[in-house]
């Protein structure tokens, strides 16, 4: 990237020398319009994977009294970490920390340093820092799936805008904003670590200190259209390209492989899914197919720059496998309410894809290259699989458990619904 | 006057309906509803979550005629939403003490 | 712009001089591929924005039974505007009038002289004039909002028709065509006045002429789904980039900062609504964060080349506020019928935007700048704004009554539904 | 293009010469990030018409109790072709067949030799392949339609998986692969044969060898929503600019006037279907324009690198006209069951398209001009289409009786609806 | 006791509403129904398909009053309910032999 | 044969149900209805626009049974729909004159 950038201004040179013409009269120094062209897309995909991908990929999946309060919520956090992102949050993530720098970012008060010329590698910075906040606002938003139908608003945003604060921002320092991490080695192109497993405990921690809805599981809590959650999943599929090729901060091969990569590990998932559905339950159903292409596109994130076609295969037929076992007959198992699978899908599909990139990178199999082999590989992935888990497992519980005594986690009532409950709406009246 | 309740299986309303249009009944009012019965209902399944729906869509058709055509009205229905299969349905008769037409405020037979 | 067109045809000197080959070798003739591949992008992401956003969030608000009533006009405003477009429109926007040029443009015809080869700034024209068409056809789309659910199909077909070519296309020629507002100086990056406050205004004049719904406001007329109107704001809000972002021409920090700033006050007009109708009512709600977020979105438009963050924000936060005063209480007291309150957010909010613009575009707050300070700036923009204003309530309201005396405007009953009586077609069959 | 892929590395030795700075320095050999932006953008794009856009489309015109089943099908033809592709079908549709190359490609097994620097044109393979890729996925999506709410699932996905084998990469080979008809000179910019002809045959014979669906047409089988359909309709509407502009594989004017054309076609074709509608049966519909829409955007899919806007509203008026007539009046004489007009509006509309290509893609309509003149091209363009139809038809055929005899094409039974018969699942409990 | 039924346009559920509660009627329960008469339906069209809906939205009324109140309160509802079109609807009263509050398990008129 | 009309809180159905059929009833039609009554309903706002809806969800059982068990029946279904809450519901019964299978043809209690 660094030598890119001088290309510009070389031509610059070149001009000059030929033809007396000042280099300011080129594009912004150092900026590829075409890099640029393809991250201002990348963002615009990954916040369409929030909203409404996501929104709509939940929505569809709680029972029809509260299917505008996971909207909401989502559409909430969107806000919120925006916000929050723009006061202190992009310093703290991929500011420069100094002496901490291992720890944590620092500056980038209020983006007032963050100029229109101000450029990252080869694209603005204000598109750099666009682009990763699409990715601090997703994060967050994943967790609403597991205490959907139940939690109150207010505690709610309480709880994200100290979430990413003190379990987002660090984490998302620690690999990709110069800290300890990434510095070791580990490698998490799109967020298998930073975004999937982090948010899969998140929400695992998160609803068992809450409990489980009134009624579950006697009850069943049929979703109330999975038109939309098929819809929903398609918009994540599409939007993912953003995250996993936009990752790539430029528009060339690298952007390109993780594209393809992505694909074929989510079709594979996919019909992975639905065909040990198929088999064990006796038919493939939508929400099997759908979830099953969520997980390959979760487990591929971490992969996506440094695996090759095969790898995809494999990643995805594994993500789709392992997680259906995860939502299905473990959860059943374990008895928590994780009402939409986060920690089943995000969480287990973070950590086998954390893990097979620590593999499937190797030359061996089609991958861009492991510097120290497999093996040593590997347990790299596992460590930062394992500090995310720790770290994020034991701030969540504090969060979460700090809010419940103050504020208070829970609505008194769950059966009203919390459309009408929380908001005065209801969603539907046809 | 009697009131004809029907509760049929949902593709047997425009057959019945024809019918009973053949038989000079003007009017009804025709409900949605669940049917608990001896008809199976089905399972659905949501990832870990399976549970029996044990309710089959029906329409209840409610008819008010007069006392002299109350017994071929229901003759008709049967014959016309007669499949033989178990869920074809009931047909229950009771006695109205009185009709008005709202329009004009009419009553008695003449309003059916 | 001008001297970056050079560029390329430079290189094409430098090769010429160094290897002798030919310059028709490169690419077209100071064209840059990432300005355009964002440009291309652009445009898909603001057609995006009318058909299905806005569609979807007018949808979502309306009863059930003129559901897809709305709908349907945004679609056929599409083609409609498309057509004329290509007939004359762009001509009479951004042609050369000559002697006229101040008042109105005029020639491309058909696009005759659009040629594949045709270069505007450092994109093809074909792009550029789809750029600009994408504005063209939601300006109007956005005024359904105001005679939603009791506008006779044929009267708003003809209205659109009538409206584009005397309103819009001569108030965009005004401020981005060349023409006597743009010269002026006023700013508007991407369309506060030439878009938002037009509408709004037109809106307002027509749900007047217009009069109320059969039973409004006695009646209640709940959305028939807020899940729909919450997917619809949402694909606002992404495709939203593409409006202000895409307006930058080039994919550069402009684009970037357009982008950043759009993303900052969207945010922060949701969260004030949200604050400030949880401080009065009570309750937060999902149509209340929604019509917020739209808010933000246009208030920030007439700045977003302009303003920084901390503008953004300030943008955001005034917007939110004042916008959910003037769609609630100010509409109740006044009680006109703005079924979809186009007026209360596009046309106060789009004022707020211009006014603020020229504050925050000042480099006291981290903007570009100004040439002659904050004051003479905002009677600048007050002027464009009053202006807008002005000429398109006038205008408005003499096409309205033409085609009330002799089409006809209203629909004969409206409790029957649209639907049903304008196009023998029920929204849903459950 | 070859050309052009000189034009980097020209810079490199421009760079090389002056300042003595390998060449490797520069981004990837040959590769424009401009023109890469663009296709990564346009493959989403195309994704994004398959699913959500083909299956919203789909949803919205069963009955509710099969909107899961045209989805499920819609995504599950995704996954498989998506295999299907990377483990054998780029190489049979775009490699090298050596001695067979007229007639079938080779090679790409696993995609094991489309590495992340392979180029082709001046994008990277790996973006070239999935971009094609995309194209195999909506041409079997689109033949969903005609057997919607009958056929079985598992029929179903061993249909497609033949069909894109013996069918879809042949035909792609011998227009796009370097096969004999695109070498005879037949014009299909982005598939009016490949994708269109092909699929509306397929779509056409399938649902004959099917039969009709049970009570048709004496039941009267209303949508169930046609909000979803509109909603679909418009998704496809953007999603076609990555389709056809995506298809000039660069981000410059050809890529620009396919857009621009694309968009001026589809209003003419929706205002045509319209005008044709409101005149013969007293009222526009939603679904009248949304079908018009669909079928413009299929009629100038093959032209829309050779035409221009002259061209475009001519090809959008015949579409929209003829395709009213095929999906109406001839459809209901001849009595076949396509349950959602996929013959009427694809095989009809891509018919009509690849003739006028041959019309308009002449300098005399300001197109880009014939070799031989319109009258040598409307016979290549016949050709084009008579041996896509036979061949397509043929195929299609023998597939679908095979697999009615082996394993049974059709449910047992349609009343229950496919959605819980075949997926234990409801679309709607609201 | 008696039940007194009524099917009337959706519209003028509000005022009905409101008059019956000024009779001091302290409960209903209403049913959305599809009402087949002399009004008429409409006509659907879809593509090539067309196809006439015969049955036109209305509610239903259900409300179980005293004896003494039964003359009453019909007479209310037909005059609320009227509009003079056709379609306005019809009223029906029947007999009711026993009537419990779930909540107390009393029985008898203090019920309703 | 009696009706067995009753109007109860959703979430009792499946409670209710499980009773009855324990208590052999095999068959029953179920209706989603609004209740109107002392129960609250909620208030909903849409910008400027606010509104009460006090009509509540309810779902109302009808249970044709032979004059014999209707005793057995009514007191099942108020023991199992009750909370004590404000809104538990009603039961009325009134009377049956003839029901018929469809399926069959037969009629009298053994339709039952
Ligand atoms: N005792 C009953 N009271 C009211 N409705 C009944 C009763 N028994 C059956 N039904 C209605 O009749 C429908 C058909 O009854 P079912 O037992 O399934 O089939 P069949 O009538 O052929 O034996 C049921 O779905 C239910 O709606
Ligand atoms: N015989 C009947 N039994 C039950 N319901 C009826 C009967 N006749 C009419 N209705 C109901 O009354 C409604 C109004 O009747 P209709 O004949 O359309 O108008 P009007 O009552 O003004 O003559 C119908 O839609 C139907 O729901
Ligand atoms: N007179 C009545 N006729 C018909 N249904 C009634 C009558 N009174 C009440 N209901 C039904 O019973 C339901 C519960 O009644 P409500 O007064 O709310 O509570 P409770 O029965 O505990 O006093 C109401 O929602 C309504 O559906």
């Amino acid at each position: 990237m660094r030598l890119f950038r001088n290309q510009r201004s070389l031509y610059g040179i070149v001009a000059f020398v030929l033809l007396g013409m000042p280099a300011t009269a080129w594009a912004q120094e150092g900026v590829d319009s075409g890099d640029t062209a393809w991250l201002l897309t990348s963002s615009v995909l990954v916040l369409f994977m929030t909203i409404p991908g996501l929104s709509l990929f939940y929505a569809g999946l709680v029972r029809a009294k509260n299917v505008l309060s996971v909207m909401m919520q989502c559409f909430a956090i969107t806000c919120v970490v925006t916000i929050v992102w723009t006061v202190y949050g992009y310093g703290l993530a991929f500011g420069d920390g100094g002496r901490l720098q291992a720890f944590i970012g620092m500056g980038h008060f209020l983006l007032l340093d963050v100029g229109v010329d101000a450029v990252s590698g080869t694209v603005p910075e204000t598109v750099y820092q666009m682009f990763q906040l699409t990715f601090a606002i997703i994060t967050p938003a994943l967790i609403v799936g597991a205490f959907a139908e139940r939690m109150k608003f207010s505690a709610m945003l309480s709880f994200m805008a100290l979430w990413v604060t003190l379990v987002y921002f660090p984490v998302a320092h620690w690999v990709w904003g110069g800290g300890w991490l990434g510095a070791m080695g580990v490698l998490d192109f799109a967020g298998g670590s930073v975004v999937h497993i982090n948010a899969g405990t998140a929400a695992l921690v998160l609803c068992i200190v809450l409990g489980r809805r009134k009624g579950y599981p006697a009850t069943p809590m049929p979703p109330n259209s999975l038109v939309l959650t098929l819809v929903g999943a398609s918009m994540l599929w599409v939007g993912w390209f953003g995250f996993n090729a936009g990752s790539a901060l430029t528009a060339g091969g690298v952007a390109g492989m993780a594209m393809a990569v992505t694909h074929i590990s989510t079709a594979m998932a996919a019909l992975s899914w639905m065909a040990v559905e198929w088999l064990n339950d006796g038919k493939p159903s939508v929400l099997g197919i759908a979830t099953g292409a969520v997980a390959g596109l979760v487990a591929i994130t971490p992969a996506s720059g440094y695996v090759g076609p095969v790898g995809a295969i494999v990643i995805g037929a594994a993500s789709g496998t392992v997680c259906y076992i995860a939502a299905g007959s473990v959860k059943k198992a374990l008895g928590y309410d994780d009402s939409l699978d986060v920690f089943g899908v995000h969480g287990v599909g973070g950590f086998v894809g954390a893990m097979l990139t620590g593999v499937f990178a190797s030359e061996l199999f089609g991958g861009v290259g492991l510097d120290n082999g497999i093996g040593s590989q590997l347990s790299l992935q596992f460590l930062g699989a394992a500090v995310t888990i720790v770290y994020s497992g034991g701030l969540t519980f504090i969060i979460a458990k700090v809010l419940d005594r103050t504020i208070g986690l829970r609505v008194t009532d769950d059966d009203q619904g919390l459309d009408i409950a929380l908001h005065d709406e209801r969603g539907f009246s046809l | 006057m009697k009131l004809v309740t029907a509760i049929i299986q949902p593709e047997k309303l425009d057959d019945v309906r024809d019918t009973l249009s053949r038989l000079g009944v003007t009017g009804m009012t025709v409900t949605e509803v669940k049917g608990f019965g001896h008809q199976q209902g089905h399972t659905e399944k949501y990832r870990s979550a399976e549970f029996a729906v044990d309710f089959v869509p029906k329409v209840k058709l409610e008819i008010v005629v007069t006392d002299a055509s109350a017994g071929r009205i229901t003759d008709a229905i049967r014959d016309t939403a007669q499949t033989g299969r178990i869920g074809d349905g009931k047909v229950f008769v009771s006695s109205i003490d009185e009709a008005i037409r709202i329009r004009t405020g009419e009553t008695g037979d003449g309003v059916l």
